[in-house]
């Protein structure tokens, strides 16, 4: 059971990796902010909240476990709300 | 294990290399965001540090409430149009000023590899204290922050006061009496409503409970009361709430209630433990989480009252 | 300065000397209005008598009264311990905040009609929390306690310089900060050099365990640097004249006679409390010479002055010159006579310049400028305030008899004794100097030319200038009891 | 090199860089940015000098620790005070700390 879970661990921890990997290339090699902004959050949501979901059968107790993923909401939030502010500044410097 | 010394390197040449752009770059207001990223990054400095307790403080306030200082200051000094463009200090100067800056630092880097070996420490002495009958905390820094150095930190919330009144004073006489022009001039926008109606209550909790762990764990008042203080600015931004008047009641009574309460409580030592700023050692802790509680709401007001600047003639 | 371990007779009277302006000041703050005006008033006498009462149980004693905050001993608590400078200097805080109260009423008083106005509140405000910052920096035992208060005075001497909120002001308010703030965090680095070599920060304990390695060293000089940065040491000084001579003349009187003495009693606490025991002669030398250049600069500068305030701000630069002689003349083989000499300084200046901005200001009152060429007659309408310019430029120029005379006769003596010559150069030279701008300022004055009628100012403030010249002057009577009090407490150098 | 060791020379660079932007850059804001990193550096040595500390079973010095907390709160109270005489100078047109400007004429009329 207990090498089940840590199977569990690895893999999603490692796909969360990856996404944070993934998002990171994004950041570097894509052309403009908006698309740069699409990677990022992209794929640090997913692959924070793949990280948590991996950590959580490690928690001490429910508590850690419920702080983890209250952890990611919270970046959920304010990753997608920035990135709403972000992205109005760059159409008004546009304009 | 072997990676984290490497992490650690990575680390430091990030941080200094930001501190090098926040220095040098051109534009202020660029300077001025690579001065909160600095902060940041300077937050993690702090975990690797096992300092978390300072960590938190570095991320609320050095990084997170003076960011939002700084930014607008940044934005509206860089909107500035009739700025005459300053003379740019001459060749000479910048050299002599840099050697000077080395010599410091370099000296300054040997100093730090000359200390001591073995360490001086009260380390033992503090965490004995901490668990022991001195304050029957957990948590040491708590313990430092509220009975060994409670002078201090009383004194602490006190130029938090001082400041307050300072950054008032800077406005025009007209104006005393009325509100901090708001933090946002704009229409608030929908995704930042959305932000700061989701965020401040959750927010909200988490700044009480971080307060309340800091007994024990890291945490405490200073960090709650930043969260909370974060909390009130996310509502201010989203235009939800607006500074109040400087002349309310409840707000000066907030503004004092931390270190009053801290006064009245150390004038109270005297009487009951028998010196000032002394508790009964059966009472230590819940006494010390009474004065705290004070304290989160202090802070609460004083930092978002800092930001928002003197009283504003505006109407809105 | 005292054993560390217990609180001894009296010592409650210091906690009760920093919380006493401290609740005065969260009053004034909560309450606003009127009545803070009137809570910073009625606690002076309170004050004044704390202060008197904690010299009395130091001169019963004979050695430093100590309170442990908290019961705590260092080096986990802090200790608050006040010798025998320490007590002259609360005494001395308590009179010229309590002078410049008074004689800040009538400009500071809320107007009618409205509860609460940005001034008045400020400056009462701000002027109790100068006095709690000082007392802290008298009294405290604590090398970390004391940024705390270096700290408080910073924020509460800046919003009084920029008080009238002209642009001006609010750029000299600035150039203060960003010098003060400097001077802070190098104090607070050589804090966290002498935490990091020796685990405490308990002056008595650290002058216990310093000795002469490196870290010690660049944790001085960096506390050093800091320190004279806040004091406007020469060639530091740059920020110090616009502040003086833009913040109103109460609040310059506090500014000049007490806020800078604060940085500089720490760096006495530093050099003859902490590190007593290290070779420092070169040290005394350097501190000497920017001293000496800080006589001569300032001094010159003053004589080229056009508006008085400005003219008393470079006198300040100049007179702060001469505290730093006491370095390298109370290390030597007189080290009594100097030390006698520098604390004598400190006073008969603290007053003396205190009551010569009172009358710059009531002098600008009544004649709606301050420009020293347009003085002509003056004397004749504003006879009393001429007579304390004139007694308070006396102390200056160092002429008997006054506190001045007695701190550069004192200063003379301890230079010749010791052997080093060439410091009566700088304090002859000074004198001379001052006399200079002192008589720019009266000859005009007592000049027979025509004066248009003025608004003759309130007797009341007159009256308080006066009276703390009168005090300068009476320094010159100090008998010998006094300069014992001064001693006590005093690390014995090469016996920490 | 402990990471403790690397941080306490990352402290004193800190310091030298913000030296150097302090006297350097004549805007004030420059000036206040610049103080702030010095200041961080300087909690940085504090913060090497507590975790130096560890001793037996602690990880870290306390009293240090405490009193950068203590230190980032003043830090802060000393950049909104700064922030807030700037943006005030700012209304004036002039944002320059240059004696030249502020050294008026002649006219010495306290109003």
């Amino acid at each position: 059971m207990i090498a089940l879970l840590d199977l569990f661990s690895i893999a999603a921890i490692s796909a969360g990796t990856f996404f944070f990997l993934a998002g990171t290339v994004g950041l570097l090699r894509f052309p403009d902010s908006l698309t740069r902004l699409h990677a990022l959050t992209k794929a640090d949501n997913l692959g924070l909240g793949l990280v948590a979901l991996g950590l959580i059968p490690h928690a001490d107790s429910a508590l850690s476990a419920l702080k983890l993923i209250v952890i990611w909401v919270l970046v959920l939030l304010s990753g997608g709300s920035t990135s709403q502010l972000i992205g109005r500044a760059l159409r008004r410097g546009r304009k | 294990m072997s990676l984290l010394p490497i992490l650690d390197v990575v680390l430091a040449g990030l941080v200094i290399g930001v501190a090098i752009f926040t220095i040098t770059a051109r534009e202020l207001f660029a300077s001025v965001v690579g001065y909160v990223a600095y902060g940041l990054l300077l937050a993690f400095v702090w975990i690797r540090l096992y300092a978390p307790d300072v960590a938190l403080t570095e991320a609320a306030v050095g990084s997170g409430v003076t960011g939002v200082l700084l930014i607008t200051a940044g934005k509206r000094l860089g909107a500035l149009k009739n700025a005459a463009p300053e003379a740019q200090p001459g060749f000479a100067f910048k050299l002599l000023t840099g050697v000077l800056a080395a010599l410091v630092a370099s000296a300054l880097g040997a100093v730090i590899l000359m200390l001591p070996d073995p360490p001086p420490s009260l380390a033992p002495e503090a965490a004995a204290a901490a668990d022991g009958a001195g304050a029957g905390l957990g948590n040491p820094i708590t313990a430092v922050l509220m009975s060994y150095r409670s002078l201090d930190t009383m004194l602490e919330k006190i130029v938090l006061i001082l400041a307050v009144v300072g950054v008032w004073s800077v406005g025009a006489d007209k104006a005393w009496g009325s509100a901090p022009a708001p933090l946002r001039q704009q229409e608030p926008y929908a995704p930042m409503v959305f932000l700061a109606q989701m965020l401040a209550p959750v927010g909200a909790l988490i700044a009480i409970h971080i307060f309340w762990t800091g007994a024990n764990a890291p945490g405490g008042a200073f960090q709650g009361g930043a969260l909370l203080a974060a909390m009130w600015m996310v509502t201010m931004m989203a235009r939800l709430t607006d500074p109040p008047r400087i002349d309310t009641q409840w707000l000066r009574v907030a503004l004092v209630a931390g270190p009053a309460v801290f006064l009245i409580s150390g004038l109270a030592g005297e009487v009951v433990a028998g010196a000032f700023f002394a508790y009964p050692p059966s009472l230590a802790k819940p006494i010390i989480l009474f004065i705290e509680a004070f304290m989160v709401l202090s802070i609460a007001a004083a930092l978002p009252m800092l930001v928002a600047g003197p009283p504003s003639e505006r109407p809105d | 300065m005292g054993e560390p371990g217990t609180t001894t007779p009296g010592g409650y009277l210091l906690v009760l000397a920093i919380l006493l302006p401290v609740v005065g000041m969260i009053l004034s703050f909560t309450l606003g209005g009127r009545i803070a005006e009137r809570i910073a008033l009625c606690s002076t006498p309170f004050g004044f008598a704390l202060a008197c009462a904690t010299a009395f149980h130091v001169n019963r004693a004979g050695k430093p009264i100590v309170y442990l905050v908290g019961g705590l001993p260092p080096p986990l608590g802090i200790a608050l311990r006040a010798d025998g400078i320490s007590a002259v200097m609360l005494v001395a805080a308590a009179v010229i905040v309590t002078a410049a109260a008074f004689y800040a009423r009538p400009k500071f008083s809320t107007p009618d009609g409205v509860h609460e106005s940005r001034s008045p509140l400020t400056f009462w405000i701000m002027l109790q929390a100068i006095w709690a910052a000082l007392n802290i920096i008298f009294v405290g035992g604590d090398l970390f306690n004391l940024y705390v208060a270096l700290e408080l005075l910073t924020f509460a001497a800046v919003p009084l310089v920029c008080i009238d909120g002209r642009p001006e002001t609010i750029a000299a308010a600035l150039r203060y900060l960003l010098f003060a703030l400097f001077g802070s965090i190098s104090y607070l680095l050589g804090v966290a050099l002498f935490y990091g070599a020796h685990g405490t920060l308990d002056i008595w304990l650290l002058a216990q365990r310093v000795q002469a390695t490196p870290v010690v060293w660049t944790a001085a000089a960096l506390m050093t640097c800091g320190l004279l940065a806040k004091t406007a040491l020469f060639p530091l000084h740059l920020w110090l004249p616009p502040a003086h001579a833009n913040a109103p003349a109460a609040a310059s009187a506090v500014l000049s006679g007490l806020v800078v003495k604060g940085s500089f009693f720490l760096t006495l606490r530093l050099w003859f409390y902490i590190l007593p025991a290290l070779p420092a002669e070169k040290v005394a030398i350097v501190l000497g010479c920017l001293g000496s250049a800080a006589i001569i600069a300032g001094s010159v500068i003053a004589l080229r002055q056009a508006r008085l305030k400005l003219l008393i701000a470079y006198s300040t630069v100049a007179q702060i010159g001469y505290l730093f002689l006491v370095f390298p003349l109370a290390t030597g083989a007189s080290s009594a006579i100097g030390w006698s000499a520098g604390l004598m300084q400190i006073l008969a200046h603290a007053f003396a310049k205190a009551a010569m901005f009172f009358s710059a200001g009531l002098l600008a009152e009544a004649l709606g400028h301050d420009q020293i060429a347009k003085l002509g007659g003056a004397a004749r309408v504003l006879p009393l305030t001429f007579l304390t310019i004139a007694l308070g430029g006396l102390s200056l120029m160092g002429l008997p008899p006054s506190g001045g005379f007695s701190a550069k006769w004192l200063m003379l003596q301890a230079s010749v004794a010791s052997g080093q010559w060439l410091w009566t150069l700088p304090i002859l030279a000074g004198g001379l100097l001052a006399a200079g701008y002192v008589y720019r300022i009266l000859a005009p004055a007592l000049s027979d030319d025509q004066i248009s009628p003025v608004l003759p100012p309130k007797r009341s403030q007159e009256v308080i200038a006066l009276a703390l010249t009168a005090i300068a002057i009476a320094l010159g009577f100090a008998p010998q009891a006094f300069f014992d009090f001064l001693e006590i407490g005093r690390p014995v150098v090469g016996q920490p | 090199m402990t990471p403790s060791v690397l941080a306490g020379l990352t402290g004193a660079a800190l310091v030298g860089f913000g030296l150097y932007g302090l006297i350097l850059h004549p805007h004030p804001l420059r000036k206040l940015l610049a103080f702030n990193l010095m200041g961080s550096g300087v909690f940085l040595i504090f913060g090497i000098v507590a975790r130096r500390g560890a001793a037996a079973g602690f990880r870290f010095d306390p009293v240090p620790q405490a009193m950068v907390i203590t230190g980032i709160v003043v830090a802060f109270a000393a950049s909104a005070i700064a922030v807030a005489l700037i943006l005030r100078l700012s209304e004036s047109g002039h944002v320059t700390l240059d004696p030249e400007v502020w050294t008026r004429p002649s006219d010495g009329d306290t109003k």
